[in-house]
C-alpha cells in the first residue's frame, strides 16, 4: 500500500473535473476470449482509450471478488471484468459462476457506497476484438463522468518516531477542537488540524 | 499527579521489572465481553493470576495510565487489547500501550477486524452522531451535539473526539498476534494463554509474529456436526420465512445464509448447533485476504441459476449483502468501510 | 497549592471522568460526569434484517447481552406482530433468569460487595473480588465462580452461546431442550436458591450486623429522592421479562403504568453537550436539571427501583426477603403511598433479593411441563412495520423500538439502555459527595472512595450506555480552581 | 539503453532482469522504449529490477541471449519481457529462460505492443500505460514460484466415437499405425451420412464406390473393435486413462454366429417405413440392416416393430436362420474401455426443414429435403434412382433447388452451411442427368470455394438451368394464374432484376442446412469439451490446433465442430490421428503444470468447492472430511481456488498473490504516469499531532 501522509485534506483530489479527469481502470481477461480479442484489437490496429490495464487469468471463473475490492483498494477508479459468452466458455461453463460473482458483488459494492457502474461485465469472444475495444472506450467514458473513485489509502501511523508528549503539548490543549457550536462536529476539522 | 509520582513510579516500576512477566488488558471501545470471557476462565483465573503480574486491567481491578506512562519502553511483557479504535483517546492509548509492551495481542473479534459496531464504517461520523442525538425520544430542540472541547460556565470541559472512522488495532499500530472471535471462547483464551505462558518459560514455541492463537486453521464448517453434500442453491431463505429446519443437515443447503464455510474455525460451531447460521464472528480463515470476498464467491458460485435474471431473483434473497458478508470484519477488510464513512459529503 | 502538569494521559484518562470546578472560595460550583464514548447502534443497523438484531445488539453489551438479545427478540416479535408459542417464551425467561443469578452474584461479589465486606475505607486495592474471597474465606469463593459458571451453562444450554446467545429469533427461539438438559439446569435453579440465601446471610451477618454500615447505608449522602420505574406483572409483582412498565413517585405514590409500546409518551431524554450520554427522564413531570425530588423528571431505574415500584415478588422466599427489607428500613409508608427506600446503598441489599427471586424463578420453569415442547416457533403471517420490545436488565429498563420496511429490514432504530437511566441520579451523587467533601478547596481525601460507593451501588454498565465500558467504571477526577486550573487530579481504577 | 546497478547476488535475494521490446516501430514508434527501460532500472530497484535492458527484437536469437547471459552473468532469478502477446512469444522466452538455468516459469511476458502501442496514439499516455503494464509483470513475477510440468502415460488404445466418413478415416490412421480402436456408432452400420449419398460433388464419383472399402477395411481391421448399435455413456478419467462405458444394444442376433446372409430380412413379415437411412422414403423389415453394403452386416431387430416382442408368435427370422444367430432373450451389455485418446466424430444433423412452414415441407408433398432427393437419386434407393414426384411415378416437369434452408438466416442458423451450393448444384446436375426437367436454383450467394468446385459450377451453369439470385419468401400450391394450377409456386424477389417473381413448378429440393446433433450439449457435457452457444465443438484454437479441444486427451473431427464437406472431414480425421499418434508415441506426455490444489489441513469439507469442476477433477473425501483435486484431470481454469470460502484451495501459476501483486503494480502510476493521486485517510487529532510533531 502506498505510504501517503494523513494530513492531506480528505477528497482534495475531488476537485479533478471530468474533463480532464483521466480514469484508471483494471480490467480482467479471460486467456481464451477476452485476452484473445485484446490481441485482435492490437493486430487489427483498433484504437481504443488507454485507461484500461488488463490482467490475463486463464478463466474469468477465476476472478475472485477479492482481486475487485483490491483493485479499488488500491486507487482504480473502476474494474472491467470480461469472459467468453455464456454458453461459450472453454471450460464449459464457468463463465457463469463469474456471472453469478459479479451480480453478486456488484449489489456488494453498491451497498458499500460504490456506484455499480464502476464494476461493469462485458462478453468477448476471441473474434469481438473491434468490440471489446468499442466496450472498453464506452466504459472509460461511464467512468470518467462518474469521476475519480480515490479511495483512501490505509496507513498506520508508525509512533515510535514521535515524541507523543511534545506532540501533546504542540496541540496547547484546544488542538483542533471544533467550535461550541450546536452540531458539535466541525466540518473543516481534518482540514484545520493538517495546516 | 506530581513529579515525584511520577518517579516512584518509575522506581516501583523498575523493582517490578526483575519480578513476573507483566500482564495488560485493555479494553478500547469494546462491549465488555471478551473481558467476561477472559474471567470465564473461572478457576484458571487464578494460574493466570500466578504466572503473571497484572498490571492494568481496567474492569476488574484496579491500576493506573500514570503507572503505564512511567513505565520503561518494553516492560510490558503482554498487553491484550480488545475493543476498537473509535476515538482519538483509544488510539492514542494503544499506541501508548504499544511502546510499553514486547507483545501486542489483537484480542476479539473489535480489535482485530473491528467486529458489529465496524458497520458504523457504513455511515459518516455526522450521520452517526445526528442519528444518536434526534431520535424519537430525545428532547433536543437546540440540535445539541456533543462537543470536544465545551466551553462551560465554570470552564473547559473535553471530550475524546469520535474518530471519523472506526479503526482496528493493527491500523493503529504494530500487533504481534490475534486472539479472533466475539467474544473468544473461554477455553481458547485459556489454551492462548497457557501458550504464551510456556513460550516465556521456554518451555514452548514461541509462535510466529503474526500467528492468531486460540483459534484453529480451517473454517467453522470443520467443527459442524451437521451433514454437508454438494451446494446448489436455488433460493435463499431467513429463519423467520421456514418452520422448521432440518436439525441434522448443512444450514446453507437449506438456503439459510450461514457463513460457517468462511469463518475461523475454533469457537466449536456453536451457533449451527442451535440452529441458528453462523455470523461469522471468528472472521476470516488462514491467510484470507478479505473475507466478505470470500463468502461472496462462495454463496454465489453455488447458486442454481444462469439467466441474470434468475440469478438476481435468489440474490433477492440476501437483503443485506453489506451486513451479510462483512457483519464482523468491515473495518478490517480490504476497504475498511461504506464511501459515506470517508467522503465528507456527510459533513460539508 | 501546587500547580499540576496534566500530561495527554491523565488529560484523557479513564472512560468516566469527573470535573469538578471550585468557586473563589473554594466550594464546589459544579461537577460534570462526562462520558466520552459512543459507538452508534441506532445508526448502523439500519439497513440490517430485523432478525439479525439479537444478535447484533447483543454486542451493545457483553456483559448484560442476554437484556439485549431477548429486548431485541420481543421488539422483533412485535414487528412481525408474532406471539411467540409458551414454550418458547418460558425458555427465553428461564435463560433470563440464568443470567440474572450470574450477573447480580458477579456484582455482589467482585464489584458492588466489596464496599461492605471488605470496608469502604479499605485500600483500593483489596477491595476486589479476592479482598472478599479473604475476608469471608475461599470456599465462597469457589461457590462465586461456581455460580457464575453454571449460570452461563445454562445460558449456553438454551442460547448456544455463553455470551452473546444466538437462539432468540423473531417468533420465538431457534430450538427447544432435551429432557437431560431441563433436569440439569432444574438441579443448576435449586443449587442457586441455596447460593441466594446464603449470599442474603453475608449481608446479613456483615452489613445488617454492624452498626457502623447500617448508619451508612441509612445517610443522608447515599440518599435521593428521586421517581422509581420497573416492569411489573399483572399482579405487580417484580418481572425481567415482560410486563407493564411501572412508575413510582419519591412520596410512594404510583405516578402509573404503561404498556412498554407507550414508553415515548412517558420518557424522553436530555441533551448536554459535553457528553456522549443522554439523561432520560419522566416526560409527564420534565428535566428540571440534576435535581431531585417530585418536581424532578429524574428518575433511577435499579433492584433497589424494581423493589419499590412493585407490591411485592413472585416467589415466596424473594417475597418473605422483599418484606424483611421493607420493615428493616421503610417501617413506615410515606404520606400513605407504598412503603419506599430511598437510601441507595440497600440496593445491593435490593439485588440480592432479586438474585433469589431469580434462582427459584429458574426451578419454576424448568419443572414447567411445557417448557420441553419441540413447538417453540410461529412463522409469522403478517407484514412487518414497528415494534417494541422491554425486559429489566439488572441496570434499568431496557427498551428496543424498531421501524422496518416490508421485506423486514430496518429503517430506523431507538435504543434506551439500562444505565442511561441513572445517569442523572449518578452525576447527583456525584456532585452531593463533592459537595460534602470538598470545603475551602480542600479535598477530603475520603472523596474518591465515596463517589465510586456512589457510582458502584448502581453498577454502572457504561457498555451498554455508551457501548464504550463495560461493568465497573474507572474513574477520573479533575477538580479546577475558579480559573479553571487544574488543582489536583484523583484516579480510580481506570 | 541498459541501467543496471551491480552488485552480487545475496541469497535469497530475488533479483529480476526487465527486457523491453522496440520490436522495431511496433513499439518504439509510439512507446517510449528507452524511457521506459530507465524508469524500471529506476523505479522498480525496490521490486528487485537489478537490471533493464531494451532491444530491437527481443525475440531474436540476440535478443533471447541477452536474457540467458544475465541470468547467468548477473545471478538473476526472475525475467521479464515487456514485449508482444503471450500468445505469440511466451513459450520463446521460457525457453530462453530455461536455456539460463532457471525455471520458465520465472519469466513473464507482458504486452505492449498489442495492448499499448498498437491500440493508442497518444505516445505520452501509452508510454505511462507501458510502464504501469511493466510494472505489473515485475511485481507478479516477484510471486511467481517454478513449476514443474505434471506427466501422465498414455494408453495407446483410442476410443473414436462416430463411424462417419471422419470417424473411419481417423480410425483406419490409427489402426493401420498398428494401435488398437474402438469404433463406436450408434446407428446398425457405419458410413454416417455419406452412405446415404449417391453421387459426390464435385467429381461426382459414386459415394458408395469409395467409402465401401473403407467401411469394409474399418469392418475387418484387425486392430479395429466396432461396436454399432451402441453409445458412450460415460466417460471418466483423464487424458492417457480414460475409462469409457458403453452401451451396446442388444441386436436380438448373435453377431459371432450371423453370416449376414440376409434371409431373414426377406422372411420379416414386417415393413416398416424407414425414418433413418431412406428417409422416410422407403421401407425396411422389422429385422433389417439398413443397407446392402451395411458393416457390419448383422443385422439389427427393431423391438418395438418386431410382431414377435408385439404379439409373442411368428419368430419367422428365428425358423428360418440357418445359423441360429437369432436369439429373442438377447439383452444390452455394457462395456468398459480403457483408452488413452477420444477422437468425437459424431458429425451433424440436418436442419429440419418443416421449422420453415413458408416452405410448406410437410405439407406440400412434392417439396423434398436435400436428403429425400439424395435417396431418390440413389440407385440403391427406394425408387431405383428415379427421380420421381412423391406419387412415386410422375416425373418432374420443373424442378426448383432452393438454397440456405435454414442457413444464413438469422431466424435459423446465421452461419453458412459450407456444402449446400455445391450440393444444390450437383442435384442440377443430377436432375439434369435422370429428367427432362427445367431446372432453378434459388441462391443468395454462390460460395464454390475449394478445389474443383468453381469448374463444376461453370459446368453446371453451362449444363442450362435458370439461376436466380433470391431466396424464395413462400412456396405454395394456390395458384394465381391458370399455368399455375397444380403446381407449386416459389414467391421470391429475384434480387439481379430487382423484381417481386412466381415460379410454378412440379417439385422443390430443399437444400437443408447442417445443425449439431440434438444432443449435442449432452454430448459436451459428457466429454468435457466446450460448445458454442448453437452446439459446435469448440477447438483448442480454430486456426491453429483445429482438431484438438480445451480438454487433453479429446479430439474432434468432422461436423462435430461445424459444418464440412467430405474433403475436409476425412482431412480431419486424418488429423485428429496424427495428433493421437504423437501422443501415443510419446507414451508419457507433460500436462501445464497450471494446476489448483487443495491444502487439507485449512480444508474444512464445506463442499462448496464440489460442483465447481467441469472436469470432475474434485471428490470429497466422506473420512477426512476435505476434499481433494486431481491435478491430472485439473484444466487450471481456477474456478475452485476463487471459490473456496476459507481459502484452502491455490492455483499455481495464477495465485492470488501472484495476481493480487501484479494488481499494485498497475496501479503504480496513474494515467499521466505520475504516481497514483491517493485520498488521504481521514485524520483524527492524535494523528494530526503526530504528523505535526514529526514534520
Amino acid at each position: 500500500m502506498s505510504a501517503q501522509a494523513p494530513v492531506a485534506p480528505a477528497l482534495a483530489q475531488g476537485a479533478a473535473s471530468a474533463a480532464t479527469f483521466e480514469p484508471v481502470i483494471i480490467g480482467f481477461t479471460c486467456n481464451w476470449c477476452s485476452y484473445r480479442a485484446a490481441d485482435l484489437a492490437g493486430t487489427a490496429r483498433t484504437k481504443y482509450p488507454p485507461n484500461v490495464r488488463l490482467i490475463r487469468l486463464m478463466c474469468s471463473g477465476r476472478l475472485d471478488p477479492t482481486f475487485v475490492l483490491k483493485a479499488y483498494a488500491e486507487g482504480a477508479d473502476a474494474v472491467l471484468v470480461t469472459g467468453c459468452h455464456p454458453g461459450e466458455c472453454h471450460y464449459i461453463e464457468q463463465n457463469y459462476k463469474a456471472l453469478r460473482r459479479f451480480q453478486l458483488l456488484q449489489r456488494t459494492i453498491e451497498a458499500l457506497g460504490i456506484e455499480p457502474a464502476r464494476l461493469q461485465l462485458v462478453w468477448a469472444s476471441a473474434a469481438e476484438g473491434v468490440r471489446l475495444a468499442s466496450e472498453i472506450a464506452r466504459v472509460t467514458e461511464e467512468v470518467r463522468a462518474l469521476g475519480p473513485l480515490n479511495w483512501p489509502a490505509g496507513n498506520i501511523v508508525d509512533i515510535d518516531s514521535v515524541n507523543l508528549d511534545a506532540a501533546w503539548e504542540a496541540t496547547g490543549g484546544d488542538a483542533g477542537g471544533p467550535p461550541a457550536m450546536p452540531d458539535g462536529v466541525d466540518p473543516e476539522h481534518e482540514a484545520e488540524v493538517a495546516q | 499527579m506530581s513529579p515525584t509520582a511520577r518517579s516512584n513510579g518509575a522506581a516501583k516500576a523498575a523493582a517490578k521489572s526483575r519480578a513476573k512477566p507483566k500482564l495488560a488488558i485493555f479494553g478500547a471501545a469494546s462491549c465488555g465481553g471478551c473481558d467476561v470471557a477472559i474471567v470465564n476462565i473461572h478457576e484458571h483465573i487464578l494460574e493466570v493470576a500466578a504466572a503473571f503480574d497484572i498490571v492494568l486491567w481496567p474492569t476488574i481491578m484496579d491500576g493506573k495510565y500514570a503507572d503505564i506512562e512511567a513505565m520503561a519502553d518494553g516492560e510490558i511483557t503482554v498487553t491484550l487489547v480488545n475493543g476498537s479504535m473509535r476515538t482519538d483517546e483509544t488510539v492514542h492509548l494503544a499506541r501508548l500501550l504499544r511502546r510499553k509492551s514486547k507483545f501486542m495481542v489483537a484480542f476479539g473479534s473489535c480489535a482485530s477486524e473491528g467486529c458489529i459496531p465496524g458497520l458504523a464504517n457504513l455511515s459518516s461520523r455526522k450521520e452517526i452522531i445526528d442519528t444518536a442525538f434526534s431520535t424519537v425520544s430525545t428532547d433536543n430542540p437546540d440540535g445539541i451535539r456533543p462537543i470536544w472541547e465545551y466551553q462551560a460556565p465554570e470552564g473547559v470541559l473535553h471530550l475524546p473526539e469520535f474518530e471519523p472512522m472506526l479503526r482496528t488495532l493493527d491500523q493503529v499500530v504494530d500487533v504481534d498476534y490475534t486472539i479472533p472471535g466475539c467474544p473468544p471462547e473461554s477455553k481458547q483464551i485459556w489454551a492462548a494463554l497457557q501458550a504464551v505462558v510456556a513460550a516465556l518459560n521456554g518451555t514452548g514455541p514461541l509462535p510466529p509474529k503474526g500467528s492468531i492463537l486460540g483459534a484453529g486453521e480451517s473454517t467453522v464448517c470443520d467443527e459442524c456436526a451437521r451433514k454437508r453434500d454438494v451446494k446448489k442453491i436455488d433460493r435463499f431463505v431467513r429463519i423467520q420465512q421456514v418452520a422448521q429446519f432440518d436439525p441434522e443437515i448443512c444450514l446453507l443447503e437449506q438456503g439459510l445464509p450461514c457463513n460457517g464455510p468462511a469463518t475461523r474455525d475454533g469457537c466449536g460451531a456453536l451457533c449451527p448447533a442451535v440452529g441458528a447460521p453462523c455470523i461469522g464472528c471468528y472472521g476470516a480463515a488462514e491467510g484470507v485476504v478479505d473475507y466478505g470476498a470470500r463468502l461472496i464467491s462462495a454463496y454465489a458460485s453455488i447458486v442454481e441459476a444462469t439467466k441474470p435474471e434468475e440469478i438476481d431473483r435468489v440474490l433477492d434473497g440476501i437483503v443485506d449483502p453489506a451486513g451479510q458478508f462483512y457483519r464482523f470484519s468491515l473495518a478490517g477488510s480490504l476497504l475498511r468501510s461504506s464511501r459515506a464513512a470517508w467522503n465528507s459529503d456527510g459533513e460539508k | 497549592m501546587e500547580r499540576i502538569t496534566i500530561d495527554p494521559v491523565t488529560r484523557l484518562e479513564g472512560h468516566g471522568k469527573i470535573e469538578i470546578f471550585l468557586d473563589p472560595d473554594g466550594e464546589v460550583a459544579n461537577a460534570y460526569f462526562q462520558i466520552p464514548e459512543l459507538r452508534g447502534f441506532e445508526r448502523f443497523c439500519v439497513g440490517r434484517p430485523v432478525e439479525e438484531m439479537p444478535t447484533l445488539t447483543n454486542r451493545i453489551c457483553g456483559v448484560c447481552p442476554e437484556a439485549h438479545h431477548m429486548a431485541a427478540a420481543k421488539a422483533a416479535d412485535a414487528v412481525y406482530h408474532v406471539d411467540p408459542p409458551r414454550a418458547a417464551k418460558l425458555l427465553r425467561e428461564l435463560l433470563y433468569s440464568a443470567f440474572y443469578v450470574t450477573d447480580h452474584t458477579t456484582h455482589f461479589y467482585a464489584l458492588g460487595g466489596p464496599d461492605f465486606v471488605v470496608g469502604p475505607d479499605a485500600p483500593a486495592a483489596e477491595r476486589n473480588i479476592l479482598g472478599v474471597l479473604a475476608k469471608v474465606g475461599m470456599e465462597v469463593g469457589g461457590q462465586v465462580i461456581q455460580a457464575r459458571k453454571q449460570g452461563h451453562n445454562v445460558i449456553e444450554m438454551i442460547g448456544g452461546r455463553k455470551i452473546h446467545p444466538a437462539a432468540a429469533v423473531p417468533g420465538g427461539m431457534t430450538r427447544g431442550i432435551t429432557e437431560e438438559r431441563r433436569a440439569e439446569i432444574e438441579k443448576i435453579g435449586r443449587w442457586s436458591i441455596e447460593f441466594a440465601q446464603f449470599s442474603l446471610g453475608i449481608f446479613d451477618r456483615i452489613v445488617l450486623g454492624n452498626d457502623a454500615y447500617k448508619e451508612m447505608v441509612l445517610s443522608d449522602g447515599y440518599t435521593h429522592r428521586t421517581y422509581y420505574m420497573g416492569l411489573v406483572d399483572p399482579n405487580n409483582k417484580v418481572n425481567f421479562y415482560d410486563g407493564r412498565v411501572s412508575i413510582m413517585s419519591p412520596d410512594g405514590e404510583r405516578v402509573g403504568t404503561y404498556a412498554p409500546a407507550e414508553y415515548r409518551d412517558w420518557i424522553a431524554e436530555h441533551v448536554e453537550p459535553w457528553t456522549y450520554l443522554k439523561f432520560p427522564y419522566l416526560k409527564k413531570v420534565g428535566w428540571k436539571g440534576f435535581v431531585d425530588g417530585a418536581d424532578s423528571g429524574v428518575y433511577c431505574a435499579t433492584p433497589l427501583s424494581r423493589l419499590n415500584v412493585a407490591e411485592g415478588m413472585a416467589t415466596p422466599l424473594a417475597q418473605a426477603a422483599y418484606e424483611r427489607f421493607y420493615d428493616t428500613l421503610a417501617p413506615t409508608p410515606e404520606s400513605g403511598g407504598k412503603r419506599l427506600v430511598h437510601h441507595r446503598l440497600a440496593t445491593h441489599w435490593a439485588r440480592l433479593i432479586e438474585l433469589l427471586y431469580a434462582a427459584e424463578h429458574m426451578v419454576e420453569l424448568a419443572t414447567d411441563p411445557e417448557i420441553t415442547s419441540p413447538n417453540v416457533r410461529i412463522l409469522p403471517t403478517e407484514k412487518p412495520t414497528e415494534g417494541v420490545g422491554t425486559v429489566e436488565a439488572p441496570r434499568g429498563t431496557l427498551t428496543h423500538h424498531y421501524w422496518t420496511d416490508e421485506r423486514g429490514v430496518l429503517t430506523a432504530v431507538n435504543l434506551l439502555v439500562g444505565t442511561t437511566n441513572n445517569y442523572a441520579p449518578m452525576a447527583m451523587s456525584v456532585k452531593k459527595a463533592a459537595q460534602s467533601l470538598i470545603h475551602k478547596g480542600v479535598v477530603h481525601q475520603g472523596l474518591l472512595n465515596r463517589v465510586e460507593m456512589a457510582f458502584r451501588l448502581y453498577d454502572p454498565c457504561f457498555g451498554c450506555a455508551t457501548h464504550s465500558l463495560p461493568g465497573e467504571m474507572p474513574l477520573a477526577v479533575a477538580i479546577r480552581d475558579s480559573d479553571g486550573e487544574v488543582i489536583e487530579v484523583l484516579s480510580q481504577n481506570c | 539503453m541498459t541501467a543496471e546497478h551491480s552488485h552480487l547476488p545475496v541469497e535469497g535475494e530475488v533479483r529480476i532482469g526487465v527486457y523491453v521490446c522496440h520490436c522495431g516501430s511496433n513499439i518504439a514508434g509510439v512507446v517510449d522504449v528507452p524511457e521506459v527501460t530507465r524508469w524500471a532500472a529506476e523505479n522498480l530497484r525496490d521490486q528487485g529490477v537489478v537490471v533493464a535492458r531494451d532491444y530491437k527484437f527481443m525475440c531474436s536469437s540476440p535478443g533471447q541471449e541477452l536474457v540467458t547471459d544475465d541470468i547467468k552473468n548477473l545471478g538473476l532469478n526472475r525475467i521479464v519481457v515487456a514485449a508482444c502477446s503471450p500468445h505469440l512469444h511466451e513459450n520463446t522466452f521460457r525457453t530462453a529462460t530455461a536455456r539460463g538455468g532457471l525455471n520458465p516459469y520465472l519469466c513473464e511476458l507482458v504486452s505492449i505492443r498489442e495492448q499499448d502501442s498498437w491500440v493508442t496514439t497518444d505516445k505520452a499516455a501509452a508510454t505511462a500505460k507501458a510502464k504501469a503494464i511493466l510494472a505489473g509483470g515485475v511485481e507478479r513475477v516477484r510471486r511467481n514460484e517454478p513449476l514443474v510440468p505434471v506427466t501422465v502415460d498414455i494408453n495407446p488404445a483410442t476410443l473414436v466415437v462416430g463411424g462417419g466418413i471422419a470417424g473411419i478415416s481417423a480410425t483406419l490412421e490409427l489402426a493401420d499405425a498398428g494401435f488398437k480402436v474402438y469404433l463406436v456408432e450408434k446407428e446398425p452400420s457405419i458410413g454416417g451420412h455419406m452412405a446415404q449419398f449417391d453421387k459426390t460433388f464435385p467429381t461426382l464419383d459414386c459415394a458408395a464406390c469409395i467409402l465401401t472399402p473403407k467401411m469394409v477395411t474399418a469392418g475387418t481391421h484387425p486392430n479395429v473393435e466396432l461396436l454399432t448399435w451402441s453409445e458412450v455413456e460415460k466417460v471418466e478419467g483423464f487424458v492417457g486413462n480414460f475409462t469409457v462405458t458403453v452401451r451396446k444394444k442388444a441386436r436380438y442376433v448373435d453377431e459371432d454366429a450371423c453370416n449376414g446372409c440376409g434371409v431373414c430380412q426377406e422372411k420379416c413379415p414386417k415393413k416398416v417405413l424407414d425414418e433413418v437411412f431412406e428417409a422416410g422414403l422407403g421401407y425396411r423389415k422389422a429385422i433389417y440392416t439398413p443397407f446392402d453394403q451395411a458393416v457390419p452386416r448383422t443385422p439389427v431387430l427393431d423391438r418395438p416393430n418386431c410382431t414377435y416382442f408385439e404379439r409373442g408368435t411368428c419368430k419367422a427370422c428365428e425358423i428360418f436362420c440357418e445359423s441360429d444367430a437369432i436369439d429373442f432373450t438377447q439383452e444390452d451389455k455394457i462395456l468398459t474401455l480403457q483408452v488413452g485418446n477420444i477422437i468425437l466424430a459424431t458429425g451433424y444433423d440436418l436442419f429440419d426443414a418443416r421449422r420453415m412452414q413458408q416452405y410448406g415441407y410437410g405439407r406440400l408433398p412434392n417439396v423434398f429435403t436435400s436428403l429425400e432427393f439424395e435417396r431418390l437419386s440413389n440407385s440403391a434407393g427406394p425408387t431405383n434412382g428415379h427421380i420421381v414426384l412423391r406419387d412415386g411415378v410422375t416425373e418432374p416437369k420443373s424442378v426448383a433447388i432452393v438454397h440456405c434452408v435454414g442457413s444464413r438466416d438469422k431466424n435459423y442458423n446465421s452461419y453458412c452451411s459450407a456444402i449446400c451450393c455445391m450440393q444444390s448444384l450437383k442435384f442440377a446436375h443430377l436432375v439434369r442427368e435422370h429428367t427432362e426437367a427445367t431446372i432453378y436454383e434459388f441462391y443468395i450467394d454462390m460460395r464454390t470455394a475449394g478445389k474443383g468446385y468453381d469448374e463444376f459450377y461453370q459446368r453446371i451453369l453451362e449444363e442450362g438451368g435458370i439461376f436466380v439470385r433470391g431466396k424464395p419468401a413462400e412456396i405454395t400450391d394456390v395458384a394465381r394464374t391458370p399455368e399455375e394450377e397444380g403446381k407449386l409456386i416459389l414467391q421470391v424477389e429475384d434480387t439481379l432484376v430487382g423484381q417481386q417473381r412466381r415460379f410454378p413448378v412440379d417439385m422443390v429440393i430443399l437444400s437443408s442446412g447442417l445443425e449439431p446433433r440434438a444432443d449435442a450439449k449432452e454430448l459436451a457435457v459428457r466429454f468435457g469439451i466446450s460448445c458454442s452457444f448453437d452446439g459446435w465443438a469448440i477447438e483448442k484454437h480454430p486456426k491453429l490446433d483445429p482438431v484438438a479441444t480445451m480438454t487433453e486427451g479429446v479430439f474432434v473431427a468432422g461436423c462435430v465442430s461445424g459444418p464440412k464437406d467430405i474433403p475436409a472431414s476425412v482431412a480431419q480425421g486424418a488429423a485428429a490421428a496424427a495428433r493421437v499418434l504423437g501422443r501415443i508415441q510419446q507414451k508419457q506426455m507433460n500436462l501445464e503444470p497450471i494446476k489448483a490444489t487443495v491444502h487439507a489441513e485449512h480444508c474444512s469439507g464445506c463442499r462448496i468447492c464440489n460442483t465447481m469442476c467441469p472436469y470432475n477433477a474434485i471428490s470429497f473425501d466422506d473420512v477426512k472430511g476435505v476434499s481433494s483435486i486431481n491435478a491430472a484431470m485439473c484444466q487450471g481454469c481456477g474456478t475452485c481456488v476463487a471459490a473456496c470460502p476459507a481459502g484452502a484451495i491455490s492455483g499455481s501459476g495464477f495465485s492470488d498473490e501472484q495476481v493480487l501483486a501484479q494488481i499494485e503494480g498497475l496501479l503504480r502510476i496513474g494515467a499521466s504516469g505520475a504516481p497514483l493521486e491517493r485520498t488521504a485517510y481521514p485524520v483524527t487529532r492524535h494523528e494530526a499531532i503526530e504528523e505535526a510533531v514529526r514534520a
